[in-house]
């Protein structure tokens, strides 16, 4: 039933890799006890760049419902300067979790009723020998940390399974790292 | 085997699975990934098979009547104005009685352009002579896709798995794979009756009269309206025909069920809503919540739209308080087209159900499932001296 | 090496048309159809969009042709004998030919972009497009390769105001394997130019100038004299392309040592069609087609040279 | 043929003579080849046949005396026209009796 559905958005702009990010983050979760994933990215045209949404929904039941989230559980914003551009927290579930990638720790987001998550993870993917601006892997080490329904370990698979071997272990790392150097409200 | 890939992923699995022998495609969102997705398939060796890149959507279905004609199993999808640009080529596919398989990702129809869903493409092409099939997620895309091959070879009528676009295109969900040996042993290989070629020389689609003609041996040969009269009843078969295959289906590779309308709640509703592809699914939840509420609220999807399962939805449907059909298409100046369908069908019994007709989602307007609920307990209040009625969901005004 | 030209008595005597078929009396297409499915031979697919070939060749159930041929919407030959192709391809059938066969309207007008894509992508097919110079089978109407003052049912006046399409360049300027023009009154000609397109892989196109005598508005007997006559006074050039290389072919390369053509007014006045040309207009065209021979003088001079 | 046999059919046309049904009733003119002119007839050897080469109806036959198959052919004149000796004319129909016609 979708009263028990965990609504995750997720902003980031196109050739970033959220939808990425969300795929992998939604196949650790079938296969870690939730059946119910639907995962979609905002309907229409893609431009590399522009600010994009990702919907991600999970349940232990199957999903009926395939409208993009109007009011999400978590948002996960993987660079912060898209905060200048959407507002993020729209319809944003009171005390839902917000997950943001910034430098600027707690100071980057002022607003009642939303538990914010920050990491560094543009430095912290780069530590972990990612090109700089691949962000996607280590977001989901965050969301992980914020919202624990999917054990690391299973993420970190499904990081490997989808890079395979060249560009795995780089891309676990920065999950990894991420993971640790979240900072909780 | 369970992967969580996006609908369009999913049909070109299914077209692997069938093993076409040649794609043709044109590009046009939101159908694009599916046959990149195939040209994919084709150029890394995974699928034997030939695809032409064509110059439009008019080229692809005639590169495919083509193939059909000269024996081997083809495809092809679209949407929308690709849709309505192969026009011609719909209504000739069947007059040639050719077993094509096509999937249509629904999306609106310009002027303006609209990139977005809604079922006005395939709707408008319902009388092409095609059997239209509508799927609600996944699993269903692809399985209906598979089966879509062996109804259409065993009917030689051609079949349109139609499937939202976006909604379904473009979400990601789990569905199952089956395998291939599975798949195999489900779907011959692809025979038609017709194949040319120097052992069967012959002049497929010629100029027919109207009347009936003597043919080279002095037999009786039918003329343009006995083929028409054929196609007809041979479309109505498919009903039957596709549960059997259903059947088969479900024993091979394991998932099936009711191929022709789906039921959800249904036995005690005394309201049920109506609806085609993923929106029926999303009614489930709907009246789930309206159950909780006490309203006695049942769901029908129906799968196959054409032939249209008159008899099967009377039966579903006489003696019900309401039925509330929910479209995302219209036949201009008159009503859904799937509402006029079904209000027709339930003439003939003797306890007809008020009916409410509600538009919704054109061009991809938005809708949550409260907005269905409330269109229910709407029609639900209604004054039942008031008879049937039609409404907007989400329409500014 | 030349290949050897074939002679009538060297043509298969074997039919593949059946007499008695819906063509008019006097049908220049007929000709090329019966002669050209000569050098085609039955281990062949067809493919027909509407036009006089379709009536030619019968109404269901019976057909004059005896090969396959598969009718199909009239944007759509180029595309369906892709289609064709792509089956044989996948059966690993190398031998059959698909052989589209259209007129000109189905190719310079409602086909030029379904043919534009098949050349584009290489297909393994050879288009024949029989040119009457109008919509013949609707009764005559322009077509895109319709020449510039002549008559037809909706140009009834003052005959067309725009020159036709060269549609044989527009093929060329894409490049395929093969590009030949062809004339009716030049049978053997087409024979040999069909037996050689099939003899490559890839696009080949012949265009080929055939004579109707109710649209071209004459007396049937003179069907294929007055074809004859488009190319021995120049208006009509028959040559080959290969390789980016055009050739005259001979009944057209024999012109090259005449000092003067025979005036084209000769060709002219053997129709009803043409008889809103005035003298001046005649004039002008006898000009432009002085200039291009000598073009093609000047041309086999500096090769030559 | 009741339509319940017609499943799965479409228009399949087979080849055969006379579609447009005995065309030689169409004929206004008759060629009429004189043997005496006529390259192979009188050479007695296979040559010429423009006129088989030439007919639009396959209604010439390819033998030395060229016959005209008159069920068919629909008086065009095209072979009269290319006969190099000119030893075909064309002869108004209305000339031959019915016996002729046999």
């Amino acid at each position: 039933m979708h009263d028990e559905t965990i609504q995750i958005r997720w902003h980031g702009r196109g050739g970033q890799g959220a939808i990425t990010a969300a795929k992998i983050f939604a196949q650790a979760a079938f296969t870690h006890g939730f059946p119910g994933v639907v995962m979609a990215p905002s309907f229409g045209t893609e431009r590399r760049g522009a600010p994009v949404e990702v919907s991600l929904k999970i349940s232990k039941t199957k999903i009926n419902d395939l409208c993009p989230i109007e009011s999400p559980d978590v948002v996960v914003v993987l660079d912060d300067s898209i905060l200048r551009d959407a507002d993020v927290t729209a319809g944003i579930k009171p005390g839902g979790i917000l997950v943001i990638n910034t430098p600027k720790g707690r100071a980057v987001y002022r607003g009642a009723n939303v538990k914010l998550a920050t990491a560094d993870v543009t430095h912290l993917a780069e530590q972990a020998g990612l090109r700089r601006g691949i962000v996607n892997t280590g977001i989901i080490g965050a969301l992980a940390r914020a919202l624990p329904i999917v054990p690391l370990a299973a993420l970190l698979d499904a990081i490997g399974t989808e890079f395979g071997a060249q560009r795995a272990a780089a891309n676990i790392e920065a999950a990894r790292l991420t993971h640790e150097h979240t900072e909780m409200e | 085997m369970f992967v969580f890939e996006s609908g369009n992923v999913a049909a070109a699995g299914a077209v692997k699975l069938a093993r076409a022998k040649v794609i043709a495609a044109y590009p046009i969102t939101p159908q694009t990934p599916l046959t990149e997705k195939l040209s994919e398939y084709v150029d890394n060796g995974t699928m034997e098979a030939e695809y032409v890149a064509v110059e439009s959507e008019h080229s692809a279905l005639a590169v495919c009547i083509g193939a059909l004609s000269a024996g081997s199993r083809a495809f092809t999808a679209t949407s929308s104005h690709g849709l309505l640009y192969m026009a011609e080529q719909l209504h000739w596919t069947a007059g040639a009685r050719l077993p094509m398989v096509m999937c249509v990702v629904n999306r609106a129809v310009g002027a303006p352009f609209s990139i977005w869903n809604d079922h006005q493409d395939s709707i408008s092409q319902r009388d092409a002579g095609w059997i239209q099939i509508y799927v609600a997620d996944h699993q269903e895309i692809l399985d209906a896709t598979i089966k879509a091959f062996r109804l259409a070879e065993e009917l030689c009528i051609p079949v349109m798995v139609c499937y939202d676009g976006y909604y379904l295109s473009h979400t990601y969900m789990p569905y199952e794979v089956p395998e291939q040996s599975a798949v195999d042993a489900f779907l011959p290989p692809y025979s038609y009756r017709h194949t040319l070629g120097p052992d069967n020389p012959a002049s497929l689609n010629t100029v027919t009269l109207p009347g009936g003609r003597l043919d080279i041996h002095g037999e009786f040969a039918p003329g343009y309206m006995e083929l028409r009269h054929s196609l007809d009843l041979e479309m109505k078969r498919a009903i039957d025909i596709y549960t059997r295959i259903d059947g088969e289906f479900a024993k091979t590779v394991g998932r099936g069920g009711s191929p022709i309308v789906q039921t959800h709640l249904c036995d005690d509703a005394e309201y049920v809503a109506v609806a085609l592809g993923s929106m029926a699914s999303q009614l489930k939840d709907v009246a789930d919540t309206l159950r909780e509420e006490g309203l006695a609220v049942g769901v029908l999807a129906v799968s196959m739209y054409r032939p249209f399962p008159g008899e099967i939805l009377t039966a579903a449907l006489a003696g019900r308080k309401r039925v509330i059909v929910f479209e995302k298409a219209l036949s201009f100046g008159q009503s859904g087209a799937l509402y006029s369908d079904l209000r027709a069908a339930l003439y003939s019994c003797d306890t007809k159900p008020i009916m409410s007709n509600y538009i919704l989602g054109l061009g991809g307007r938005s809708y949550k499932s409260s907005d269905f609920c409330e269109a229910i307990r709407q029609s639900v209040a209604r004054d039942s001296a008031c008879g049937d009625h039609m409404g907007w969901i989400g329409l500014n005004r | 090496m030349e290949a050897k030209k074939t002679q009538i008595l060297d043509l298969c005597d074997e039919e593949l048309v059946h007499p008695g078929n819906r063509g008019c009396a006097g049908c220049g297409l007929n000709i090329l159809y019966r002669i050209g499915l000569k050098a085609i031979g039955e281990d062949a697919i067809l493919v027909v969009p509407p036009s006089c070939l379709t009536v030619v060749q019968g109404l269901y159930p019976i057909t004059c042709s005896q090969v396959s041929v598969l009718n199909v919407t009239f944007a759509s030959t180029a595309a369906a004998a892709s289609g064709v192709r792509a089956a044989l391809r996948a059966q690993n059938n190398d031998h059959t030919k698909v052989v589209a066969w259209a007129g000109d309207g189905g190719t310079a007008d409602i086909g030029l972009q379904a043919l534009s894509g098949a050349i584009e992508r290489g297909e393994d097919i050879l288009y024949i497009c029989y040119d009457n110079e109008a919509y013949m089978n609707t009764g005559v109407q322009r077509s895109g390769t319709t020449p510039r003052g002549v008559l037809t049912a909706n140009t009834s006046i003052g005959g067309k105001r725009e020159r036709g399409k060269d549609v044989a360049a527009i093929v060329a300027a894409h490049n395929p394997a093969y590009v030949a023009t062809c004339s009716a009154a030049y049978p053997l000609d087409f024979h040999d130019k069909i037996a050689k397109a099939l003899s490559m892989k890839g696009f080949k196109y012949i265009h080929a100038h055939t004579p109707c005598p109710p649209g071209w508005q004459m007396e049937e007997r003179i069907a294929v004299s007055v074809a004859r006559l488009a190319v021995t006074t120049g208006l009509y050039v028959l040559y080959e392309i290969e390789n980016g290389q055009m050739k005259l072919s001979e009944p057209s390369a024999k012109l090259l040592g005449k000092k003067k053509l025979p005036p084209v007014s000769q060709y002219m006045q053997a129709q009803g069609r043409f008889r809103a040309l005035t003298p001046a207009d005649i004039d002008s065209i006898q000009n432009e087609i002085d200039t291009k021979w000598a073009g093609y003088r000047r041309q086999m001079t500096s090769a030559a040279a | 043929m009741a339509t319940d046999d017609l499943r799965v059919l479409t228009s399949d046309s087979h080849a055969g003579p006379g579609d447009a049904g005995r065309t030689g009733s169409w004929r206004v003119l008759r060629p009429v080849i004189d043997y005496a002119k006529c390259a192979p007839a009188k050479s007695g050897k296979p040559s010429c046949f423009y006129c088989w080469l030439y007919c639009p109806d396959t209604v010439v036959s390819k033998t030395l005396q060229p016959q005209i198959d008159l069920t068919y052919c629909k008086g065009c004149g095209i072979c009269a026209e290319e006969c190099p000796p000119g030893a075909i004319t064309m002869v108004e129909e209305s000339k031959f009796s019915d016996e002729d016609n046999r």
